[in-house]
């Protein structure tokens, strides 16, 4: 092998604390190295082209760049190590700055360390072979997971696009968050009326299938060819009859159910549809309170269902669809309230969420859009509203800003205003939040034209006293203690993980952060990606997101998926196992810990082997570090290479 | 010049690609300071890691070897941590009866985004490693040592007798 | 009918039917039985059961694949049985396993130092006949009686299964069960009492007399990468060809972490060490640490799954360190 | 040759420390239930009844040897490879003391090999040269032994330099080479003539407790026309586990692999026991074996010293009879019955 080592400056990156010259000059002493020079930006232009100069000039067949993370620009180098003619993966990193010069000042150490950095690349790139991917076919159908705004975005694209799509929603209706909303900041704009239209987009779509009350079971396969299995709930009623009349919830004698649309503020009956412009505007049973599972008896609703849908003995049902990629926008929950025990949510009625409040505002919530206080149906007139419950608290384990909490609570002083005009907020706040496009000034019209009483502080307590609810808190503008006196407390509840967010997680493979977001591919330029090819996130599965922002990653994401079946045929990473098979002795011990069942067990002259499938590795290694003989190696990553590693560093 | 002498130890970690090398990345990022011993060797997943691979090191001469991995239920290749686990656990218990304190070998979770669960978990372990001082190889235990454990095994055929 | 002939008398019956039977007889001298494979009616009045049947048979089984055979076994030889069915390295349908109850094998170099300590080399035995609890060895014309209890092998000593796991023809009257010796685990206590820089001398000590003859591999039932044991092949290059202490040992790393899970404790890899090298010390070790983490034995469920090939979400036994 | 001298058993220290200030002295001792040659520490009495476990091959034939080492540099604009080799072919001046008579004769065997003028080998002919053998004649035999069925015996001083023969109180000495003879002149050693007779009757005593040797002449055609009877070799093969302890153990046993060892640019070409009986020994690039099964290497084993070799060297059959074989294999697999069967099954 004719090896060149190239070590970069990274502009001062590197060459304030490392040596580069000196770890070029060293480079030279390890075995193969023909070529070793240090170079200003090697991901640079100039850069590239100087690695393929040298490639071709000093005939080189396998180069080892020292500079940043792999994670960033292993791409980039092995695309000009092909340019120049070789295989594209006799290339080799060394991660001289993210893990040299900028974790320590000390020059000669780190010139030390990037030297034995350098070191190992070498002894690894000794052993590489090169790789051929293979190619193989794309299903272009993607499925989205979760039809609130960000998912509906994504499937509406996708399917304008010209691909099939597949929504899977968990509630009966798509409209997510946003189809509990009254109105939206900071236009105030009627939140039904701008997401009715694109939900019925969706019901109408030729390109697109929706799968409603179901959940995701199980997924297999691969970026390309995924198989998902949904488990559609059983709704007990056949939608495929059920017109959406409502008779049913008329004549239901079960009327006094908590309706999880609505917050839990008002009832709702066993048989039910959650919202006038539901979609699909579809009836489904409770079966925990419907009298007919509870009690044995009733049967009124399939009494008076005029098409006959009502059907008590379904069961959930499993459908198997095959996509090409899968978006998930599966969107957030809400921190449980109670929690924050000194603030009484759960235990006092008058002590609401942000989001109930947003019901007690619509019209068509469970007062008819008039605010009425739970407690007692009275019409409040100090209404007092408290940020950051849930959010921006280490003790909760809730560090982050849930980003969206101060706008709507600043929307809902001044829906309040309008609905009851003698009324007064009172708003308890850390900082103001507001960086979006006309956000900022909407928060002062709050204050300024609305009236909102701002205090910059933290609540105490919360306790009723008498009909009211004495709120206790600190205004550290003032330096003083504020007591005062409201009809309801309006807590702005953070943001959390979707419940079950890191068991979806754990079935698409993607990483999840300690409270449960999923992770990007990288934090700024792969916002959209995650770490398993052709899956994407959209909407605040990620994080908290408003709505500009979940409809952005929506359409980022169906963006996303139709570049990747731009392609006709996809390549596989050859990163892949192999199976030597004279050394294959059958045990099948690697068919037994693969994760992906990308092992199979053939017969070879009458004897037990072996044999991975290609596509469906995913080149972890596992088997590798499993078989005992050495007989299935994880190419680039084989025993021989990371041992040549350990021996380099561990010279006797 | 493998190790600067008298300042560092050889230290060899061991990290997966998808979230302690992204963690230890984002430690660099954010120029969170340590110490320089440490030289990481990428894989795929700590399900990549063969125990031996660290036996070998160990008993190689290594002064400590410090392996990360996802954390678990977060691999993203679903299981390999979960074998790790047991795998180095196993093997965390095993190297005492070699002769190794096992002191000199730890295993942890940091993900893509702990840079700073990872400048702690390096300067806590390399302190440790630096507390232990430089590890012993078989081959140049003491004379002396040497000498006591034979003559307490002299004369017998087995361990105790 | 003694254990011996209706063992007989059983694989008489079966072995029309088998390529060939594998069992122990009588070997160069009186000290030593050795392996017996049975491909014809009169080889089966060879066969011996007792104190001297000190091989583990289920070794030779992994190289008979595809060819119904039969082994006679003792209770531990059967756990190699069942663990290799468990790794569906042997067929069930192609092996018939003989077993009769076991009273314990003797362990060769315990006679031989109790011989030495008599003045008498084991090198001059010239007849041995083990009575009940007693086994008294001839040499050069002097009985030397011994308390079985005393030359038996340490798993002998600590038997949970001297009856066969597994077996289709159990004979004779089952043996009584056996109450743990301290003595069976003395090799782990003494190592356990060392301090870390001791063993380590220890074993600097002990593999240094290694002469990598790969015996305790190739004795140990459950190596199956045989032929092509990375030791040999030296590829992938776990191993280099000097004969230096750490190399020596790093081997008996390597199969003692293969065998994690996995060992059943038969003991073939030290019995079979021509340089009386206390390597099962390390399987030992192993085998402790598996059943505190896991609560797992190998060699008794064929349906088990060997514990470092599952895990749990949670595990039960390890701790996370705190930083 | 020189008078027989004597040394009581009391005086042996002192003359081993004689011996030990000028070379390299190689005695028997235990270690961990093993008897192994170690140099000679004053303080660790050496074994000398029994048959050491190890026979004393090491000495001259080392497990693993340096051939030389190698360093590759690199020169020139074009950074040309280049490289520089460091053979080690000299010998430590060494005597092994107290190994048995079979222990010194297996060199008888590799001499023909590596001393031949065809490829004299550097390396075990300096080594060899520089190798003193004090030999300890058997007092007593054991079950294993059949040095008598290959033209040994107990106090065979073939190969050896001097001979020990054990006596009432101490050793009878004699040198049988000229190379020994020097190694006498030491104080310790008095005149033996009075012992003389009485290590005769040793020598008579173990000779015959060894009894008679069955007639193997017939070995090499016989072993030659079973080549092919692979029934024959499956049958002696069943119970071998295919390990290389009696290889290891062998004093005869010569074979050898090269390999290379390095690390980075430099590294050493090491010589290293290799064993017949491994599956590796004849294993070719292309994936073939012509060895493939433990029967095939079994019968290699055996023809090769009780056919092929004493064909080539003057009918010289390559093992000594000491017995490791048999009694240090795991499952007691024995070269004599093996023998012995191979010749009543070509007698017919």
């Amino acid at each position: 092998m004719r090896i060149g080592v190239f070590v970069c400056h990274c502009g001062s990156n590197i060459e304030g604390t490392v040596d580069t010259a000196t770890v070029a000059k060293a480079s030279l002493d390890f075995p193969e190295v023909v070529y070793a020079t240090d170079t200003m930006y090697a991901c640079s232009e100039p850069g590239q082209d100087g690695i393929i100069q040298a490639i071709k000039d000093k005939n080189l067949t396998g180069v080892v760049v020292a500079s940043c993370t792999p994670r960033m620009h292993e791409p980039t180098f092995r695309r000009a190590v092909e340019r120049a003619g070789l295989n594209r993966f006799m290339f080799e990193m060394a991660n001289i700055r993210e893990h040299v010069s900028w974790i320590g000042r000390d020059r000669e150490a780190n010139t030390n360390k990037s030297v034995d950095l350098v070191r190992i690349a070498v002894e690894k790139l000794r052993r590489d072979a090169p790789l051929i991917p293979s190619k193989f076919s794309v299903n272009k159908r993607v499925m989205v997971i979760g039809g609130g705004v960000a998912g509906i975005q994504a499937a509406l694209d996708c399917a304008d696009g010209g691909l099939e799509v597949v929504l899977v929603e968990r509630e009966s209706s798509i409209g997510g968050k946003m189809a509990k909303l009254d109105k939206t900041f900071p236009t105030v704009d009627c939140s039904s009326c701008i997401l009715g239209p694109k939900m019925v987009d969706v019901a109408q779509h030729p390109n697109i299938t929706l799968h409603a009350y179901s959940e995701v079971d199980s997924i297999g396969g691969y970026v390309g060819n995924f198989q998902v299995q949904v488990k559609k709930r059983a709704t007990y009623v056949d939608w495929e009859l059920c017109t959406g009349c409502g008779a049913c919830m008329e004549k239901c004698p079960s009327k006094k159910n908590p309706d999880a649309f609505n917050e839990k503020i008002g009832p709702c009956t066993s048989i039910n549809i959650p919202f006038p412009q539901a979609i699909p505007k579809k009836a489904v049973i409770d079966p925990t309170t419907c009298r007919q599972f509870v009690k044995g008896k009733c049967g009124v609703c399939a009494k008076v269902c005029p098409t006959g849908a009502i059907k008590y003995d379904m069961t959930d049902e499993i459908v198997t669809e095959d996509v090409g990629a899968i978006v998930a926008a599966t969107g957030y929950d809400l921190f449980d309230i109670s929690k924050v025990t000194e603030y009484g949510g759960g235990r006092y009625p008058d002590v609401i969420t942000g989001l109930q409040y947003e019901r007690l505002l619509s019209a068509s919530g469970p007062t008819g859009g008039h605010i009425k206080r739970p407690s007692d149906g009275k019409e409040p007139k100090n209404i007092v509203f408290i940020q950051c419950v849930g959010s921006r608290d280490k003790s909760l384990d809730r560090p982050y800003c849930s980003g969206f909490c101060c706008m709507y609570t600043a929307k809902q002083t001044i829906l309040t205003k309008d609905h009851i005009p003698d009324s007064q907020s009172y708003v308890f706040y850390m900082d103001i939040r507001s960086p979006g496009k006309m956000y900022d000034e909407f928060t002062r019209r709050a204050m300024e034209e609305y009236g909102a009483r701002y205090i910059r502080g933290r609540v105490a307590m919360v306790y009723p006293k008498g009909d009211k609810m004495i709120v206790r808190g600190a205004d550290t503008l003032a330096g003083t203690q504020v007591e005062i006196e409201a009809d309801l407390v309006v807590l702005a509840a953070g943001a959390e993980a979707a419940k079950g967010a890191p068991q979806l997680a754990e079935k698409l493979r993607i990483s999840y952060d300690k409270y449960g977001f999923f992770m990007e591919s990288h934090p700024k330029l792969k916002p959209v990606e995650t770490n398993t090819a052709g899956v994407y996130l959209a909407g605040s599965c990620q994080g908290p997101k408003d709505i500009p922002q979940s409809v952005g990653q929506g359409s980022a994401a169906a963006a996303k998926v139709l570049a990747l079946f731009s392609k006709d045929m996809l390549e596989s990473d050859p990163q892949i196992s192999r199976v030597d098979i004279k050394r294959c002795v059958g045990c099948g011990k690697c068919i037994m810990t693969c994760p992906f069942k990308a092992i199979k067990e053939v017969e070879f002259r009458g004897q037990k082997k072996a044999e991975v499938i290609e596509t469906v590795c995913q080149g972890c290694g596992i088997c590798t570090s499993t078989c005992p003989q050495g007989a299935i190696q994880l190419s680039h990553f084989t025993d021989n290479q990371i041992l040549a590693e350990v021996n380099a560093l561990c010279q006797s | 010049m493998p190790v600067l002498t008298g300042k560092e130890l050889r230290i060899v970690g061991f990290l997966c690609n998808w979230c302690s090398y992204g963690g230890a990345d984002t430690a660099g990022v954010g120029r969170f300071n340590q110490p320089t011993d440490l030289r990481i060797i990428r894989v795929p997943c700590s399900g990549r890691i063969d125990p031996l691979f660290i036996a070998k090191t160990l008993i190689n001469g290594a002064d400590g070897v410090l392996v990360s991995g996802c954390h678990p239920r977060d691999c993203h290749y679903a299981e390999g941590n979960f074998y790790a686990r047991r795998r180095l656990e196993v093997l965390k218990r095993f190297l005492p009866i070699l002769g190794i304190d096992p002191a000199r070998f730890d295993y942890t979770w940091v993900s893509a985004s702990e840079g700073q669960r990872w400048q702690k978990v390096v300067t806590v372990f390399t302190e440790q490693i630096h507390a232990l001082g430089p590890a012993t190889r078989h081959e140049n235990v003491s004379p002396e040592l040497l000498a006591k454990v034979a003559s307490a095994i002299q004369g017998g055929n087995r361990v105790a007798a | 009918m003694s254990r011996l002939d209706a063992l007989k008398t059983r694989i008489k019956e079966a072995l029309p039917g088998l390529e060939c039977v594998i069992g122990w007889q009588k070997g160069y001298d009186a000290l030593h039985n050795t392996p017996l494979f049975i491909r014809g009616e009169a080889d089966v009045d060879k066969l011996e059961w007792g104190a001297l049947n000190v091989h583990n048979p289920a070794v030779y089984l992994p190289s008979f694949a595809g060819k119904k055979v039969g082994v006679v076994v003792k209770g531990c030889d059967s756990r190699s049985v069942v663990e290799l069915l468990q790794e569906k390295l042997i067929d069930r349908d192609n092996v018939v396993i003989f077993s009769a109850g076991c009273d314990g094998v003797v362990d060769i170099a315990k006679v031989r130092a109790k011989l030495a300590a008599a003045g008498l080399s084991a090198g001059n035995a010239e007849k041995v006949t083990v009575d009940g609890k007693t086994v008294t060895v001839t040499a050069a014309g002097k009985a030397v009686s011994m308390p079985l209890a005393e030359v038996a092998a340490d798993k002998c000593l600590r038997c949970q299964f001297p009856n066969a796991v597994l077996a289709d023809a159990f004979v004779g009257d089952p043996a009584p069960q056996v109450q743990a010796a301290p003595a069976a685990d003395a090799d782990l206590a003494a190592l356990d009492a060392m301090s870390v820089p001791e063993r380590m001398a220890f074993w600097r000590y002990h593999m240094d007399r290694c002469i990598r003859c790969y015996a305790c591999r190739n004795a140990c039932p459950m190596c199956v990468c045989r032929d092509h044991c990375i030791a040999q092949s030296r590829e992938p290059h776990w191993l280099s060809q000097e004969d230096s202490v750490t190399e020596k040992l790093m081997f008996q790393v390597v199969h003692a972490m293969h065998l994690a899970g996995r060992c059943t404790e038969c003991g073939e890899c030290q019995r079979a060490c021509p340089m009386d090298i206390p390597v099962l010390a390390l399987k030992k070790h192993l085998n402790r640490t598996i059943h505190d983490l896991f609560n797992y034995q190998a060699g008794v469920d064929v349906a088990a799954i060997p514990p470092l090939l599952q895990f749990k979400l949670e595990e039960d036994n390890i701790k996370e360190r705190s930083w | 040759m020189a008078a027989v001298k004597y040394i009581p058993r009391e005086k042996l220290p002192e003359w081993l420390k004689a011996l030990a200030a000028q070379s390299r002295v190689l005695v028997p001792v235990e270690e961990g239930g093993s008897v192994v040659f170690r140099q000679y520490d004053p303080a660790r009495a050496p074994v000398f009844g029994s048959d050491a476990t190890a026979p004393p091959k090491g000495a001259v034939f080392p497990a693993s040897q340096e051939l030389f080492s190698y360093a590759y540099g690199k020169a020139g604009e074009e950074n040309a490879p280049t490289l520089k080799l460091d053979p080690k072919t000299e010998a430590t001046p060494t005597v092994v003391f107290g190994s048995k008579p079979c222990g010194a004769r297996g060199f008888l065997i590799f001499d023909r090999v590596y001393m031949g003028k065809k490829f004299p080998d550097p390396y075990y002919i300096a080594a060899r040269e520089a190798t003193v053998f004090v030999t300890m004649a058997c007092a007593t035999v054991e079950n294993t032994c059949f040095c008598h069925w290959v033209g040994s015996g107990p106090a065979d001083a073939a190969g050896s330099d001097v001979l020990l023969t054990p006596v009432e109180g101490g050793y009878t000495v004699e040198a049988v080479s000229e190379k020994g003879a020097k190694f006498l002149d030491n104080p310790a050693l008095t005149d033996g003539a009075a012992k003389a007779a009485e290590a005769e009757a040793v020598k008579k005593a173990s000779r015959e407790a060894l009894g008679e040797a069955p007639d193997i002449a017939t070995s090499p055609a016989a072993l030659l026309s079973l080549f092919d009877d692979m029934e024959f070799w499956r049958d002696q093969s069943d119970k071998c586990v295919s390990c290389g302890a009696c290889t290891y153990l062998c004093p005869t046993c010569y074979c050898f692999s090269i390999t290379d060892e390095g690390t980075g640019t430099a590294g050493r070409r090491m010589r290293s026991w290799d064993a017949c009986m491994h599956f590796q020994f004849t294993l070719e690039a292309s994936g073939h074996n012509p060895r493939p099964t433990k029967a095939h290497r079994l019968k290699n084993r055996v023809g090769h010293k009780f056919s092929y070799y004493p064909t080539l060297h003057d009918g010289l059959i390559a093992c000594c009879g000491c017995g490791r074989c048999v009694k240090s294999c795991p499952v007691s697999v024995d070269i004599r019955e093996i023998v012995q069967n191979a010749v009543a099954k070509a007698k017919g």
